[in-house]
């Protein structure tokens, strides 16, 4: 059984103008120590199914309409309020999109890093204060001792982040979710980072759920990858075979517009044309239809459902094998036939 | 041909606690030609915000001057001069008015240059909008109702509209997703090439500063390090930090490097003695006698390119940090 | 690279064109528009709005309602418990004394009189210890609060908001001078305020002809005076916070005028909490007027406002025999008033407030 | 602060009464008003005093006097057993010292002026010899002398009937000179607020002050050294400051208080006439409207007149105010001694409608030309109903247009004093029944005449009344002056007032006179029996109330031991 | 923090000045005087009274002799000692012109006590009430709870505190003797005049609570507390709650002020030694003395609760600069 197993989840806000439909249809699931990128179109609802997933949106204005979230065999959607509480922070770790505003701006980086210690490990005052000395230094931070009375506000935009980064791995969850956890380093705190994060899940068998746009990062670090587009998952499989063998036409879209330090200066990065669809009024085939090349009449009127595309039986021993899947009627047969081939 | 924008000798400093400084930008001196992109690369904390809001007027410099097509620039600046320089800052957020539709704060540039009618306006903005790969329909949506990466392209957005000669991008492209993040680059470039839009361009992400601009300043608490044309610094780095720092930068393909330097960020309340990077450089030791953390090493020009180190002199440039480094194993 | 280029060129109006055509253009993005259809969508508001703007008709209109006189008495009853409407519906006792009016009112009372006759309003809220009708003297008494109320909104909307707006945007030293003086006001004690005024403005006139500034007049000044200092304050915090807000540099990047930046930026983000003082500065101020009725210092008899009628009802509370109904009406229209008026402040703000979206 | 605040209550007094808000002084000589007289009564005794039942003169500190045949010189003589509290004898010299005090122009005794027939004193007090000049101050021309160590002498400058009821009013208490210039040594600049403090306060009367609490309760104790010390049944009396008449009521409902005197709101009044303990009685006291005859239209006597005869006070009376108050048609009450008040004028709307008629004021229809008048009147409820009754019986009756115009105490007395009103209410009181009392202000120029009104008739006869030693005659005399005053009608007197005391019907020797004057020393508390027999005699038919005081009564050591 | 304090000190001393001048100038130009009553006095006793109390002086030496311990008289700077009173510099009021046998500091030294203790009662109510309230609907927003809440909130503020007062007496002092109908004493005295100042303020502590938690609710760091599995009490009691009573303390400095002054009605109601009545009266009776003592009590009052209003920001946010924002 998989440590965690999303299904079918559904998600809407109502907003003054009609409900939007952020995620249409999102599930993954992880396995421990497993970890799992999510990429996609920015606004493709990414960052709510995450936090729909943990039930952490408002409701008003955002609805859980439908899904299923089991974490270790339990439905967090069905949970009682307490009994999340016991998930949220010791086995489900978050790190948010936009740690400026995520930090509480009137308590001191000690008193939040020692808040899940305390809650969820019951552990004396002192000893939460040192492992929360521990984690700063971990993620870099010079001084952690002089920083734990520190306020947000008198660090910079990089150290919340990684202040962030260590309070979700304080307490050594079981699953790690991370929004975005490196946008705002230079490229050399976020291979440190990267280095860390590695070596908790190593020690820890930590989850890690990374949603980010840095298709590069995804290709070094993840081992799966799922690709969103328009509030749905579009594919997913293991990073090699999906950066190697795209199968959506979006992924393959996607791809070819990472920009590299080698790739030549000479032709402008290939773009997806038009723009993406409006959640407030989805459309009623493929989502990407209006933008994809390959676009057949069948694309405008049926949604297509995310299928199997092959299963393979090879792969060394232990390892389970998963599912390459893709939500596409025209690269399911294409692949089909590859594949068969 | 005169630059459109000239920075001289800019410092910002902040007071800090206890009557300490906060040296947040040392001495940055650069110019931008009508037309010309320059990158502004470096560590987190190294003063690149700063220096892109002093330029914006937003921050009095403490010392040095901002000089526009030979005129002060600054918060003194009429109008019309104003809208010829924009920034879009490193929070989208933050930079839109949380209480106004994001169709709104696009337009708004427009309406105060007092430009066109309210429909032509309104069309513009639109276009703008569109044109950073947008849904249109978005523009009545509020700050919060949009994810990330569309505020941040609204913030771009806005930026364009009003169609100003430089504009200054703090971190325009941190979270976008790659394929908007291409289209946003090819419209930097485009415009670049029709209308000699000119940029400075803050980021961390080395691709696309690659992309859009032909001069690129690395910068290390406060100072700029090295700068050097876009081919010359990404072939051959020679500053020890951009070394470090094009190391870093993760390929497909290529798996990440480990932590090549230790984590250990000095703090601009107290910069270290001599080098500011010499605690973290891995090369210091090349250099004879401690002269790294003694002497602070001048910014010296080469030709089209700068470099502030001890090194220089007799400085080896290090392999293409884009061959395959040292493997590791995945997690 | 071209040249300079021609403005408006960048972004093609084809564009436009194509983007009009797949979505309706009258749709300006506009806050007031959403502001008024979240307001528009809540009950609690469109009642609130109803019972209010009811209200302010009655009090505009009452000398035209078949209403008693307020101010006719008819000493030989007692204080007379209410009579129900389906009871006594009307009688025919009209007796047309309205002591001191204005020319409006006093036509306006001939156009009833015309229009009724002798016909007027049964007890049905009860009469008072000189026999006046209670629901009368109400809804004549619910001009003088109503306006209390108008003037003490306008004072602070304009003076508070405009002075706390204009410190929290100025330098140090204007902003310093501005709200010390804030101070000082604000530990004057208001009672001195009103007896100066009060028997200053309304100062003697050796030919004893009328007076020049009615008691009432001085209550709006008095109100005036010191009801837009909380707001003030408020207002300055406010701004002093979004002053250096990103958005709000970034249209001073934009070359946006100081006037620019409050119309189009402070007063949205800062109007909610301006709102939620105005709820609670209106209540108070009707209060000080019946504080003030209570002193003997509020308004002029055969006048009357709800703080006369609540005092007098206040003083006819006693163990030995309770006159309920005096105490009731004006309390009951208080109540009411000051409740639509609070719940139409929460639903402004709430509705105000962009991230709080109730469908 | 709360546990601070909340010093622990005191038991509650033997008898507690109030007379509305915190007393001005507790200085005798510093003090004007009905409440501050009722607790100097507590603390002082004059030379003589008043019989509550009957207001005879009854002797005080002085147990016997006598009258030299040209009625001008008084002779006192003293206790001997009368005493301070501290236990120093009582000297004619305390009491020469003490009237010289009042008279002394530092201690700005408000009352000096009414010792002032007193031979010489107003030399004294003023600086100014009778024309008018400059003359220094000698206190030897003062007609006071101590003669011996207990005998007084007291010379007026004419024969005068009302100084018996004048001398046992609180202005003659003497104070107590050791402890007071002991005092002003000590503290020059602030003696006066130290020497009224417990402890410090020396007095001569029943009871002695034992605690103050400004805004709170004076306490009191019976002073055992007083000389009728055997005869006073109270050992503790507290007075309450209560601001509020309803707050009063609610606290002698409760049985907090024994004893409420004052403006009960008229529409409670209905409620409590019918009970045993609420039972007004006539007041030496008239409520009238000043008007300022040097403004235009009012300077006529028609219109006056009209605006006497206009009103109906019955209507005021049994309507607005309801507690027996009379409609007045004299100034003078009709319980004032033995004088008896012309009859003048009595109302009618006709009358005064042709008043003005005949006057060129009115046209044949009715339409008044007069300009808007204008009714002044202090901030109170009363004055407030009074006035706007008054102004639609005016109106009703002589289409007069009356506004009305209220102002808080002090502006409202500083413009009736600058004449700044059309219509001003005012009230008078009596000092004494006396009709010099009533009638002596409305000369001209007396300080409170207040109207701008003067008529030589009318002060010659009032001269010649106040020398006049025949009774009858000075009765005559007053008669024909207010005579004048109604037919002039400076003033329009609208009602008599009633006293309105609301007292425990267990209460015993409580005075129900015409001034509403109480004497301490006379209370005492009945016993149920007591009470019953009461009860059984009294006229009155009205409900008995539940008293809250101690059912086996509270009687003087001496009757305690006579009942024995 | 201390430069802080200074300045502040620094202006308060300016405050008070002007506080001070311009009560002078009003009182003084009011018609009317302290010793104006029913029954005019004779012109010699009256010049004799006001040769008393050195109201016969012209006004700037009045002024003076208000401000400070300068007596100038014939006497030379600092007079012969028989001014009635030091000034205000000297802390010394000088006795009341209306109770003359009492000083000013006497009655203040009385009454505020007295005031201090049902302000106390009151704002503890107001508290009490008020927080209950506004958690109660904040938390429930939108439920019949919150309505309900809010409309009980909005009758405490629509009903003036005298009619509030006069339904208390009647209900629980009268009918059901409960409480003692008035007076002081005991801590029993003081539940009903405490809630019936306080239950406007409660009202309003409700709706400034209210509002301030569902802003603080709605942020994104209480999101943050969530995902750390913070209970949802401690959530809101140690994350929402400094926020969320921002708005409450900058209402409480106004509020304890007017619970000063605004207590006069209760004070009479209850008839309560406090310092609330003799606002009114001093300024009713032109009692100068009386009327500056008290006006000094409440600017002092004012002026010190929002010192303490700062503070107490800067004590609950670490990023309120004092000094800047002096
Ligand atoms: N409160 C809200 N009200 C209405 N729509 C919302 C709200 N929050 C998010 N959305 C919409 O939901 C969609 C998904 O948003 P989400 O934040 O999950 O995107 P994302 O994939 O995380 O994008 P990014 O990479 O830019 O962060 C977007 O279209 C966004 O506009
Ligand atoms: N208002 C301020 N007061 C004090 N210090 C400041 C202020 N603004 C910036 N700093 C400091 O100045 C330094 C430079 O900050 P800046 O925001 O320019 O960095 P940056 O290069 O943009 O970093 P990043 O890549 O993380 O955005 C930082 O150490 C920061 O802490
Ligand atoms: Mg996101
Ligand atoms: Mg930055």
């Amino acid at each position: 059984m998989s440590l965690l197993e999303v299904r079918n989840l559904r998600v809407s806000f109502a907003t003054p103008r009609g409900s939007v439909q952020a995620v249409e249809s999102f599930g993954v699931s992880i396995d421990a120590g497993e970890t799992i990128a999510l990429v996609g179109e920015s606004g493709s609802g990414k960052s709510v199914s995450a936090l729909a997933l943990a039930r952490l949106l408002p409701t008003p204005p955002a609805r859980i309409e439908t899904g299923e979230v089991l974490f270790e065999g339990r439905d967090l959607l069905l949970l009682g309020e307490r009994e999340l509480q016991r998930v949220r922070g010791k086995e489900l770790g978050f790190v948010f999109q936009d740690p400026t505003s995520s930090l509480h701006p009137l308590m001191t980086i000690g008193e939040q890093l020692e808040e899940a210690l305390l809650v969820h490990e019951r552990l004396p005052r002192t000893s939460a204060r040192q492992r929360a000395e521990w984690a700063l230094a971990e993620v870099g931070i010079a001084e952690p001792k002089a920083r734990l009375t520190a306020f947000p506000h008198q660090l910079s935009g990089g150290m919340r982040q990684r202040v962030m980064i260590a309070m979700a791995l304080l307490t050594r969850p079981k699953l790690l979710i991370a929004d975005e956890p490196t946008t705002a380093l230079d490229v050399t705190v976020q291979a440190s980072l990267f280095a860390l994060l590695r070596k908790v899940q190593r020690e820890h068998g930590t989850a890690l759920l990374l949603i980010t746009h840095d298709l590069a990062l995804v290709s070094t670090f993840a081992r799966r990858t799922l690709v969103m587009y328009a509030g749905a998952v579009v594919e997913s499989g293991l990073t090699s075979e999906l950066v190697a063998r795209p199968a959506h036409p979006y992924t393959r879209a996607l791809l070819r517009s990472v920009p590299s330090l080698s790739t030549s200066l000479d032709h402008a990065l290939p773009v997806i044309p038009g723009t993406p669809p409006d959640p407030a009024h989805p459309a009623l085939g493929c989502a990407f239809a209006p933008r994809c090349e390959f676009a057949l009449t069948a694309c405008h009127q049926r949604r297509p459902a995310l299928v199997a595309l092959s299963t393979s039986a090879s792969g060394a021993a232990g390892v389970r094998v998963y599912n390459r899947r893709v939500a596409c009627t025209e690269s399911e047969r294409a692949l089909a036939a590859e594949v068969s081939s | 041909m005169s630059a459109l924008l000239a920075v001289e000798g800019l410092c910002v400093r902040f007071a800090a606690r206890e009557g300490r400084m906060v040296h947040a930008v040392e001495g940055v001196s650069f110019s931008i030609p009508s037309g010309g992109a320059l990158g502004l690369v470096g560590e987190s904390g190294s003063g690149k915000s700063t220096t892109a809001r002093a330029i914006a007027g937003l921050q009095a410099p403490s010392e040095g001057r901002v000089l526009l097509d030979g005129e002060p620039f600054g918060r003194q600046s009429a109008r019309s001069a104003r809208a010829r320089v924009q920034l879009v800052f490193q929070d989208a957020q933050g930079s839109l008015d949380p209480r106004r539709p994001v169709g709104w704060s696009v337009e708004e540039p427009l309406a105060l240059q007092g430009s066109g009618t309210a429909k032509t306006r309104r069309a513009r903005a639109f276009a703008a909008l569109d044109a950073c790969g947008l849904d249109p329909k978005l523009s009545l949506r509020y700050p919060h109702e949009l994810s990330g990466g569309q505020r941040q392209r609204v913030a771009i957005a806005r930026a364009l509209v009003c169609e100003p000669q430089l504009v200054i991008l703090d971190e325009p492209t941190s979270a976008l997703d790659v394929s908007v993040r291409a289209q946003i680059v090819n419209l930097l470039c485009d415009l670049r090439q029709r209308f000699g839009l000119a940029y400075l361009f803050v980021s961390h992400d080395l691709a696309v500063v690659r992309r859009v601009c032909e001069e690129v300043a690395v910068m290390y608490l406060g100072r700029i390090v090295e700068r050097a044309p876009r081919s010359e610094l990404f072939a051959s780095p020679r500053h020890p930090y951009t070394q470090a720092l094009l190391a870093a930068v993760p390929e497909i393909g290529r798996d990440l490097a480990l932590a090549p330097l230790a984590l250990d960020p000095a703090s601009p309340l107290a910069p270290p003695s001599g080098c500011a990077f010499h605690p973290r450089c891995p090369r210091r030791s090349e250099v004879p006698a401690q002269r790294c953390s003694l002497e602070l090493p001048i910014l010296q020009t080469h030709g089209d390119a700068a470099l502030s180190c001890h090194l220089a002199a007799g400085a080896v440039p290090r392999a293409h940090p884009a061959a395959p480094g040292s493997g590791a194993s995945r997690g | 690279m071209s040249t300079s280029p021609r403005k408006g060129e960048w972004f093609s109006d084809a564009t436009f064109e194509r983007v009009a055509a797949q979505f309706a253009v009258e749709q300006v993005p506009n806050l007031w528009a959403d502001v008024r259809r979240r307001l528009a969508a809540r009950a609690s508001a469109r009642w609130s709005l109803r019972w209010l703007l009811a209200l302010v008709l009655a009090s505009l209109i009452v000398p035209l309602l078949p209403l008693p006189s307020p101010a006719a008495m008819a000493l030989d009853k007692q204080p007379k418990p209410p009579v129900a409407p389906w009871v006594e519906p009307f009688n025919e006792r009209f007796e047309p004394y309205y002591g001191e009016l204005n020319p409006l009112d006093r036509a306006l009372v001939s156009v009833r009189q015309r229009a009724f006759g002798e016909k007027q309003t049964g007890p049905w809220l009860g009469t008072d210890a000189k026999g006046r009708d209670t629901l009368a003297r109400i809804l004549w008494g619910s001009r003088t609060s109503l306006l209390v109320a108008l003037f003490a909104a306008l004072t602070s909307l304009t003076i508070g908001v405009a002075w706390g707006a204009i410190a929290g945007l100025a330098r140090s030293r204007v902003d310093n001078a501005m709200m010390r003086t804030v101070d000082v006001l604000q530990s004057l004690p208001t009672i001195f305020l009103v007896i100066f005024l009060l028997s200053f403005l309304n100062a003697p006139s050796p030919t004893g002809a009328a007076r020049s500034v009615s008691r009432e007049t001085v209550f709006f000044l008095v109100i005036g005076a010191v009801s837009w200092l909380p707001m003030a304050r408020v207002v300055r915090g406010q701004v002093l916070a979004l002053r250096s807000a990103a958005f709000v540099e970034s249209a001073r990047t934009q070359g946006a005028s100081t006037g620019w930046i409050v119309r189009a930026h402070l007063v949205p983000n800062v109007l909610p909490i301006v709102l939620v003082y105005l709820t609670l500065t209106l209540p108070s101020v009707i209060l000080y007027e019946a504080f003030l009725s209570f002193l003997g210092l509020g308004v002029e008899a055969p006048n009357v406002s709800w703080g006369v009628l609540a005092a007098d009802g206040a003083e006819a509370i006693s163990p030995l025999a309770t006159f309920w109904w005096l105490p009731l009406g004006p309390a009951l229209a208080m109540g009411a008033t000051l409740l639509a008026l609070g719940l139409l402040g929460d639903a402004l703000r709430d509705a105000l407030d962009v991230k709080r979206s109730e469908a | 602060v709360v546990a601070f605040a909340l010093r622990s209550g005191r038991p509650r007094a033997d008898f507690a009464f109030t007379g509305g808000g915190e007393i001005r002084s507790l200085d005798p000589h510093g003090v004007t008003g009905v409440p501050e007289g009722r607790v100097i009564a507590l603390l002082y005794e004059g030379l003589v005093a008043r019989n509550p039942h009957t207001l005879a003169t009854e002797p005080g500190a002085a147990e016997s006097w006598n009258v030299s045949p040209d009625g001008r010189t008084y002779t006192f003589t003293l206790r001997a057993d009368a005493r301070w509290s501290n236990g120093d004898p009582l000297l004619a010299a305390d009491f020469e010292w003490s009237f010289r005090r009042m008279l002394e122009p530092a201690t700005a005794c408000e009352y000096a002026s009414s010792l002032w027939l007193i031979e010489g004193a107003r030399e004294f007090t003023t600086g100014l010899a009778a024309d008018g000049t400059p003359r220094e101050r000698d206190w030897s021309r003062v007609g006071i002398v101590a003669v011996q160590e207990r005998t007084l002498q007291i010379r007026l400058e004419r024969p005068t009937p009302h100084f018996w009821p004048l001398l046992s009013s609180h202005v003659f208490a003497p104070v107590h000179r050791a402890s007071l210039e002991a005092l002003r040594e000590r503290h020059p600049r602030d003696w006066a607020t130290h020497w009224t403090r417990p402890g410090t306060l020396v007095t001569n009367g029943p009871f002695r002050l034992v605690e103050r609490r400004v805004g709170e309760v004076l306490r009191f104790e019976r002073n055992e050294q007083y000389w009728d010390a055997r005869n006073v049944a109270l050992r503790t009396v507290d007075v309450l400051s209560v601001e509020s008449w309803s707050s009063a009521l609610n606290l002698y409902l409760a049985g907090e208080l024994d004893w409420v005197d004052g403006a009960i709101p008229s529409s409670l009044v209905p409620e409590l006439l019918g009970r045993e303990d609420f039972d007004p009685r006539p007041y030496l006291g008239v409520y009238f409207y000043r008007v300022n005859v040097t403004r235009a239209p009012l300077e006529r006597r028609e219109v006056r007149a009209a605006l006497a005869t206009a009103l109906r006070r019955k209507e005021i009376c049994e309507l607005v105010l309801k507690a027996g108050q009379q409609p007045a048609f004299s100034f003078l009450p009709p319980q004032a001694g033995d004088y008896r008040s012309p009859k003048t004028f009595g109302e009618s709307s006709d009358y005064a409608q042709k008043l003005l008629v005949d006057a060129g004021l009115t046209d044949a229809e009715g339409k008044c030309d007069l300009r808007e008048l204008e009714l002044h009147f202090n901030t109170s409820e009363v004055h407030r109903d009074i006035a706007e009754v008054a102004a639609e019986q005016w109106r009703a009756a002589l289409g007069l247009k009356v506004r009305l115009r209220n102002q808080e105490w002090k502006s409202f007395l500083d413009a009736q004093g600058k004449l700044d009103y059309d219509l001003s209410r005012s009230s008078w009181i009596a000092d004494y029944a006396d009709p010099s009392s009533f009638l002596d202000i409305w000369t001209t120029g007396h300080e409170n005449n207040r109207t701008g009104w003067s008529n030589r008739q009318y002060d010659e006869l009032v001269a010649a009344a106040r020398s006049e030693r025949d009774a009858a005659r000075r009765r005559e005399l007053y008669a024909n002056a207010e005579r004048i005053l109604m037919h002039e009608l400076p003033c329009i007197p609208i009602y008599h007032y009633v006293s309105q005391n609301l007292v425990d019907p267990r209460v015993g020797g409580f005075g129900q006179n015409a001034l509403n004057e109480q004497s301490p020393k006379y209370w005492y508390w009945r016993s149920d029996e007591e009470l019953a027999s009461v009860r059984a005699q009294s006229m009155r038919r009205c409900e008995p109330v539940e008293s809250h005081g101690p059912s086996a009564g509270l009687y003087p050591p001496s009757r305690a031991e006579e009942r024995r | 923090m201390r430069r802080f304090l200074l300045r502040r000190l620094a202006w308060f001393a300016l405050t008070v000045w002007a506080v001070i001048t311009i009560s002078f100038v009003l009182m003084r130009s009011v018609p009317g005087g302290p010793l104006s009553s029913d029954r005019t006095l004779h012109p010699s006793v009256e010049a004799a009274v006001n040769a008393r109390y050195h109201l016969d002086w012209p006004a700037w030496r009045q002024y003076l002799q208000t401000l400070g311990p300068l007596n100038l008289d014939e006497h030379g700077l600092l007079g012969d000692r028989s001014a009635v009173f030091g000034g205000i510099l000297a802390l010394d009021l000088g006795p009341s012109l209306q109770h003359r046998d009492v000083s000013v500091n006497e009655i203040v030294a009385q009454s505020l006590p007295v005031s201090a203790a049902l302000g106390v009662t009151a704002l503890g109510w107001a508290l009490l009430l008020g927080l209950a309230g506004g958690l109660v609907s904040a938390l429930r927003p939108g439920t019949a709870l919150d309505t309900t809440a809010r409309v009980l909130s909005t009758l405490g503020l629509s009903l003036p505190n005298f009619v509030i007062a006069s339904l208390l007496v009647l209900a629980l002092a009268v009918a059901l003797p409960i409480f003692p109908v008035a007076g002081w004493g005991s801590p029993a005295h003081l539940v009903l005049p405490g809630f019936a100042l306080g239950a406007p303020f409660a009202a309003y502590v409700a709706r400034l609570f209210r509002a301030g938690l569902l802003e603080t609710l709605s942020q994104d760091c209480i999101r943050t507390a969530r995902a750390k599995g913070v209970p949802w009490r401690a959530i809101v009691l140690r994350h929402a709650l400094p926020g969320a009573l921002v708005p409450v303390i900058s209402f409480l400095g106004p509020a304890a002020a007017g619970i000063l002054t605004g207590s006069l009605v209760i004070e009479r109601i209850f008839t309560i030694p406090g310092t609330g009545s003799h606002f009114v009266a001093g300024a009713l009776n032109r009692d100068y003395a009386l009327a500056m003592g008290v006006t000094l009590v409440y600017t002092v009052a004012v002026y010190a609760l929002n010192v303490l209003v700062d503070l107490a920001y800067a004590l609950i946010d670490p990023r309120v600069e004092l000094e800047k924002d002096a």
